[in-house]
This record gives structure tokens, C-alpha cells and sequence, in this order.
């Protein structure tokens, strides 16, 4: 079987995907990693759930203004054009359909669109929902990064999630290490796939039916060598 | 004459009881009212209900919070501690010595603004068909499933601005602003820390938030 | 029978019960005048619905921004301390319990605390409510500048509102041009009535029954001889 | 490359059409979008709703629009023409050709707030016990009576700003933001005429409405 994608390679080809002039959040994790890979030549607004529109590039270690942070608590710049508010400002501008994609982790993804990334069932730890539930509710499109398979084999691209739903019939597009995959009124059906990998063994990775595209292609990515994050 | 500086702890905090909730700002390290928080524990105060977006901030801020057993009710978007074993607040919540509202950040936020703002419930589509749902009042607007919230309001506010002046007008550096703006509007009392208490009123354009909202102010530095 | 109160004697008597430090709404007509009678000791902001904390003074004659007008839709200046903000921020700081006295004009008061001061039905006029339901649903106090009796000596003063409500059980005291009355879980309780007018005489101008205070007085405002508005 | 500046009015108001909403800015004559509202009647439109606060503002702007009949239904807080005679939008109502939704303002300027924040309905105080609430579902919240409202959206929101940049970032002056800091997030598409486009982009610290809730920008001046 041919290389998976890493981690930094699932999250550009996420980018790849972001248009021109969009509002764009970004979750903890592998999609955070995307903003580093959203090509030169498009104007993209990064959103912060925490209240900012337009984060940019990590300050120098030890540089940057400390009160000024990022979802994941990173201290951040502001680009051009940017904006500050308040969280519920923020949330209305999130509720509210404004902003164009949310590109979240998950545990798992249904067939069906449902989300489940906010409770792994992790025995003697506290719930943590976070913004996830708002965001899978609120932006126009929901894509998702995340490993096909978890750890020891099991499916992560499911008929239906065991673990708690984030939000139901959301996900509209899922990248993980194998295969770019839509999720339709048929379920998932893949868009890419990395070269070498046979459909069988891809559907094998995966615990729903697939169906595959006509113009099905392989999925590229880079080889980034130099973790950006 | 509008004075709402205050010189001391003691008096920001001034009529704080057991049993009193207490919503206190902050995400990540921005807006957090530490001075505040590390003068809780030591007044000797039970019961106490926290809603704050991540329960670990305060934790942090002072573990005696929860070693002292100050707490008794905790609504928050993140009742979870760093690493793989259970924090002290975990372990509590488990033997049922805390209860838990766990709430979407995006409703938090929402609700809190609502107490603010005079509105006692709304809809959202936030958390319809999930588990938090369940038994909650849900009702469909436009073809879509949505939950029923209810306002969120508290005795006391505590949060972190960069300025103040003496009306409590409040100007926020950077994210600071998060959930105090919302905090401020839905609190009986509402008591800011911050870096610098201005000489001057603060001009119109400067104002993140009215005096109106502000009850108490406090300079304070910023603790890490 | 002697003088009743002018309208800014009127005004300046409401005025005079704002408290130092009050954040204070005035509604469109004579309550709008009280802002120019609060004694001079005490530290008031005046809240304007359209989106200002801290109404000032008005401007000289062709002074002044023209896109900075109060609820009157007069050019108006900033006191020390303002802020300005949206209507949206301003109807959740007045809805939200914020402003500590609203005082507004209407046409008649109830003794249960119903207000109406928005639809006269004035044939062939189209309705007007602005912002008053939402004020006098939303102030922690309302207190009511009016006439005591209608141009052809009709009660404003009554058992039950024959117009249309503003809001229900909200008023809490009432300054007319003959007497200052509170409006109690027993109805109406005067406070204060002009000099040389009887009992008697101001329950017969009255609708509704009335109780006079212990340490009932007379009502004073000095001679206003110069329109300040 | 974001550039959300047009050049002149009929791009501004593109796409347009016959039974649109729209939600259209100003209080006294601050915030009016006069340019915008003139360039509607010789668009040859009909059945367009209007969501404004008050009708009388339009009139004054541009009385075509009533006196070619360009307007099907009112949403506003006050539809009322100045002095004792009824003005033609008044007659209009009345021989049924407008119809009317009269609504309190702080209501109306909720419920696009609503309309922008993705909340489909709330509870408020504010009408509860008056004809306005006849017929519709109420509601007890902490013992208080309370009328469900809900979202406004229109398809098309115009406003008038002081400055704005390429990314429609927009600055207000004075008391100009009024309505259309809502109404801008609650439209389709929002338009915007300014005083003046700024060269740079504007500092965070000016924006007063972020460019994601702004389609198009054209600088016109304040007409009177």
C-alpha cells in the first residue's frame, strides 16, 4: 500500500479547496494546520470563534501582543483588513450563516452527514464542547480533516456515528490520509484517492458504502518536509 | 458625581456571598481576571456557582478554588483538565460534590447576551438532534430543528479590560473582550480589573463597552 | 382655582427626582425638556434610543454633526463620558433593565400602572409606536409627564386605559400639571398638588380614586419664564 | 483579491427585482442611504417590501416611490406622515394596496439582529399584555409575560456609512449605525454608499462593521 498523507499534507490539500475571498474557520488540531497552505494568491479571511476576522501569521517566539489569541489560545497577528469583537458577536456571525467553511476535526462521519467530534467517551474527564457544535450548525459548508481509520484499524467514515453527535447531516466534504470524499444525498462518494491504493482497499478502510466518481482522481499532495505549524 | 473606582480587593468584591454565581471572563490567557479569581478562595465562600467558558482557566488561575471546595455548580463549555488522569474539579464533579451545565460555546455566548438584553429565551439550531437536546424543548423554524435556551444571568461579573475610566467605560486590547462584554450586561454587580485606570474620560471612540454596565473598577496588573 | 404647572415647570419637577448618577431615558416631547432642568450637582447620563449613552447639550444654531441626532432626531452633542452604539445595543441596554428611569408622555394612565401613550386613533393617520413599549416594558422605573385632563377637561387619569395599551402595570409615578402622584398597589396616591387647589377639585379632574399621602404637599416649580427647549 | 467597491448605482443595486425585501438604514438624518433609496423607483420595480423604522423617512427621500406605487407591504415602527392629513402612503394603507406589519422598535431592531445571528425566534417583554401581542403565542418566563418574535431577513440591505475599504470594513459617524449594523447582517446582500472610500484599509480599531457582513461599497455623498 502507498504512503498515507500526513498530517501537514491533509490539511494543504483541505486548503487547496478554500476560494478566493472566503471566510474561513478553522478547527484545533490538523485544521488549524491549514492556514499555512491556503494558496499565495487567494484573499482569505481566517475566523476566530474567540472574536477575531482575519487572523494572521504566528508572531516570533516570544513576540506578539499576549492578549491577542486565537481558538487554540495561540498568541496571533491581525492581517490587513482585519477585525476584533466579542464572543457574541462572534457566535451571531457564526450562527448567523456568514462564514463560508468550517474545517473541523472528527472522530467520526456518517454517511448521512453527521458529525460526531466533541465527546471521544475518554472514562474520568469532563465533557468539552467548545465552539464545534456552533460552527457544524452555523457556516454554510462543513468540511472535515481527519485520519480514515482510527488507531487500531477501526472505521472512522461510518452508516451512523456511535459517538454523540456534534451536529446531523452537515458534512459536506471529508479529507482524510486515503481519499477526498463528498457526502451526498447517495453518502460518500470519493473524489480522490492516493495513488496505489485499490478501491477495494479503500472501501475495506471503510465502514459505509462508497461510490466513486467519474472523474475519480488521485490525490495529491506535496511533500512538505517542514512542518509549518 | 460617578465614581466606580475602587482602590482595593476587598472592596471590588465587596457583598459577594455563599451560594452567589459568578461569571468570569477570559479565553485562552486574554481577559482573565486574575487578580480577581486569587482573591475568591480566601474569603472563606462556599456554594459558589462559576460560568465561564473553560473550567480549566480557573483552575489554573487557583487550584485552591477547587481544593478548598468553593465550588458547587459549574456551568461552562469545557469541563475538562490538561492531560490523561482526572483534575481535582473532574474528580468532584464524579463524586457528584459538583454538578455540571455543559453548554455550546456559540449558546454560552447567546444565553449570557440574552440575560444582558432583556430577552428570557430563544431558538437556535446549535446542538438540535444531539444528546444535549435530549428532553429539551425543540421546534422546527423554516424546516430547521432548533432548541429552546433560556438567559443566563449572575450576581457577579469579573473581568479584564486593558482601560477604564472613572464612568467605567471599558476599552479591551486584543481578544479581551470575549465573553466579559456579554458578562457585564447580565450581572447584578459587575467588577473589571484592569492594567490602567485612565486620567482622562475616555473619548466615544475608545468605549468597547458603556459605564453603564461596569459597577466596579480596579487597577490591577496583569498576572500570568 | 390657581396656576397649573407650564410644560417645563412640568418637566422641571420630573426632573428634579432624577438621582445622581441615574442613566435616564426621555421620551419625545416634555419629557425631552427635563434634560435642561436636572440640578446642576448631580451627574446624569441621558440615553437616547437611537444609539447614545450620554446625550449633551444641544449644539449653537447650524452647529454641530448633523449625523449625530438623538431619538428626536435633533442634532445633539456628546457629554463627557459618552458612547455611541446601534439600536440593537441600545433596545438590549434598555430591555435589559439597564436604564434606571425612563420618563415618558401618554395620553392616559391607569391605576393598575397601565400606560398608553401610542395609538390616539387619529382617524386616517397611520400607527407610530417607536421605541416606547419597548422603554416602558424595559426601564426599571416610568414616570410619566402629562396634562391632567384632555383640552376638553377629560379624565388622563382613570380606572382602566380606553386606548390602546403601551404596557401593562409599569408606571410608577406621574407628574401632571396639577400633582405628583404615585401609582401604588392601591391605585393613585398624591404626593403633591398645586397651591389652592382643593382635594376635592383634583379627584373631580381624576378618573380614578384617589389617596393623598400623609406628608402630602404642595407642588412647587419656580417660574420658568424663559423656554429653555 | 476582495474588492467589494462598485462604481456607480445601478451596479450597486444589481439583481434587484420585482417582490423583493429590503431593509433600508437611518434615524432622523442619520444613516439615510439617499442615494440608494432614489436610484429604486426608476428601476421600474413593484411589490417591494420595505423594513425600516420609519416610513415617513422614505417619503421624504423619495416620494415616488409611494406615488408610482412601487411598495407592497411596510414592515416599520412608525407609519406615520407628518401634520394631520393623511400622506399618500397613509391612504395607500388604508385602501388596502400597502399592507403593514407595525412593530416596537426595540422589537424590530431584534429581530434583524436575529435575522443576522441565526436565531429564528426569541421571547421579549416588550408588547406582552397589549393588542400588539392578540393572537399571538405568549409566553410566562420568571412570572413575567412574555410574545415569541421572530428573525427578520429581507433580501437586499441598504445603509449609509462614513468610510469604508475594499474589504467593506465600515466605519460610522455619529449616531449613523442605528439600524443597518443589524441590517447588514441580516440580508442577502447589503449595499452601502459612504462618504468616502478609504485609500487604506481601514485599522481594527475602525471597524465598526467587518467586511464579511458587506457586499458592495459606492461613495456617493450625503444628499440632504
Amino acid at each position: 500500500m502507498t504512503a498515507a498523507l500526513s498530517r501537514d499534507q491533509m490539511a494543504w490539500r483541505a486548503a487547496q479547496d478554500l476560494a478566493d475571498g472566503a471566510y474561513v474557520n478553522l478547527g484545533l488540531g490538523m485544521p488549524v494546520l491549514a492556514a499555512s497552505y491556503a494558496p499565495d494568491d487567494r484573499d482569505i479571511f481566517f475566523q476566530s470563534e474567540n472574536g477575531i476576522l482575519g487572523v494572521g501569521p504566528l508572531p516570533a517566539e516570544g513576540q506578539g501582543d499576549r492578549e491577542l489569541v486565537d481558538a487554540g489560545s495561540r498568541v496571533v497577528t491581525l492581517r490587513d483588513g482585519a477585525a476584533v469583537f466579542d464572543s457574541a458577536a462572534s457566535f451571531a456571525m457564526i450562527r448567523g450563516g456568514h462564514v463560508d467553511i468550517t474545517i473541523l476535526g472528527a472522530f467520526q462521519v456518517a454517511a448521512n452527514g453527521d458529525l460526531a467530534n466533541w465527546d471521544a467517551q475518554v472514562p474520568n474527564k469532563g465533557p468539552l464542547i467548545g465552539g464545534a457544535m456552533d460552527l457544524a450548525a452555523g457556516a454554510k459548508a462543513v468540511h472535515v480533516i481527519m485520519r480514515h481509520q482510527t488507531g487500531d484499524g477501526g472505521a472512522r467514515l461510518v452508516e451512523a456515528c456511535t459517538y454523540p453527535l456534534t451536529a446531523a447531516g452537515i458534512v459536506k466534504r471529508v479529507y482524510t490520509d486515503l481519499a477526498v470524499l463528498d457526502v451526498g444525498p447517495d453518502g460518500f462518494m470519493v473524489r480522490e484517492i492516493i495513488p496505489g491504493l485499490s478501491r477495494d482497499d479503500l472501501a475495506a478502510a471503510t465502514a459505509a458504502p462508497l461510490t466513486f466518481a467519474d472523474d475519480c482522481r488521485d490525490l495529491f499532495a506535496p511533500d512538505i518536509s517542514v512542518n509549518k505549524d | 458625581m460617578i465614581d466606580k473606582r475602587v482602590d482595593d480587593l476587598s472592596t471590588a468584591l465587596r457583598g459577594l456571598q455563599s451560594g452567589a454565581s459568578l461569571m468570569i471572563s477570559g479565553f485562552g490567557n486574554a481577559g482573565i481576571p486574575a487578580n480577581l479569581v486569587r482573591a475568591l478562595a480566601p474569603m472563606g465562600l462556599s456554594d459558589l456557582t462559576l460560568i465561564i467558558n473553560a473550567i480549566r482557566r480557573i483552575d489554573e488561575c487557583d487550584a485552591t478554588l477547587f481544593d478548598q471546595k468553593r465550588i458547587g455548580h459549574v456551568v461552562t463549555t469545557a469541563f475538562r483538565g490538561p492531560g490523561r488522569t482526572p483534575a481535582n474539579f473532574e474528580e468532584q464533579w464524579q463524586r457528584g460534590e459538583v454538578t455540571l451545565d455543559i453548554v455550546p460555546q456559540g449558546t454560552f455566548a447567546e444565553r449570557i447576551r440574552a440575560g444582558g438584553a432583556g430577552i428570557p429565551a430563544f431558538y437556535t439550531p446549535t446542538a438540535a438532534g444531539t444528546s444535549l437536546a435530549e428532553g429539551r424543548e425543540q421546534r422546527l423554524f423554516g424546516g430547521r430543528m432548533c432548541v429552546l435556551e433560556e438567559a443566563l444571568r449572575a450576581d457577579f461579573a469579573l473581568l479584564r479590560a486593558q482601560k477604564a475610566d472613572r464612568y467605567g467605560n471599558l476599552f479591551f486590547r486584543g481578544t479581551q473582550s470575549n465573553f466579559g462584554s456579554a458578562m457585564a450586561t447580565a450581572a447584578d454587580i459587575t467588577v473589571v480589573e484592569v492594567e490602567e485606570i485612565s486620567e482622562h474620560t475616555l473619548p466615544p471612540d475608545q468605549v468597547h463597552l458603556p459605564g453603564i454596565y461596569v459597577d466596579r473598577v480596579l487597577q490591577a496588573p496583569r498576572l500570568d
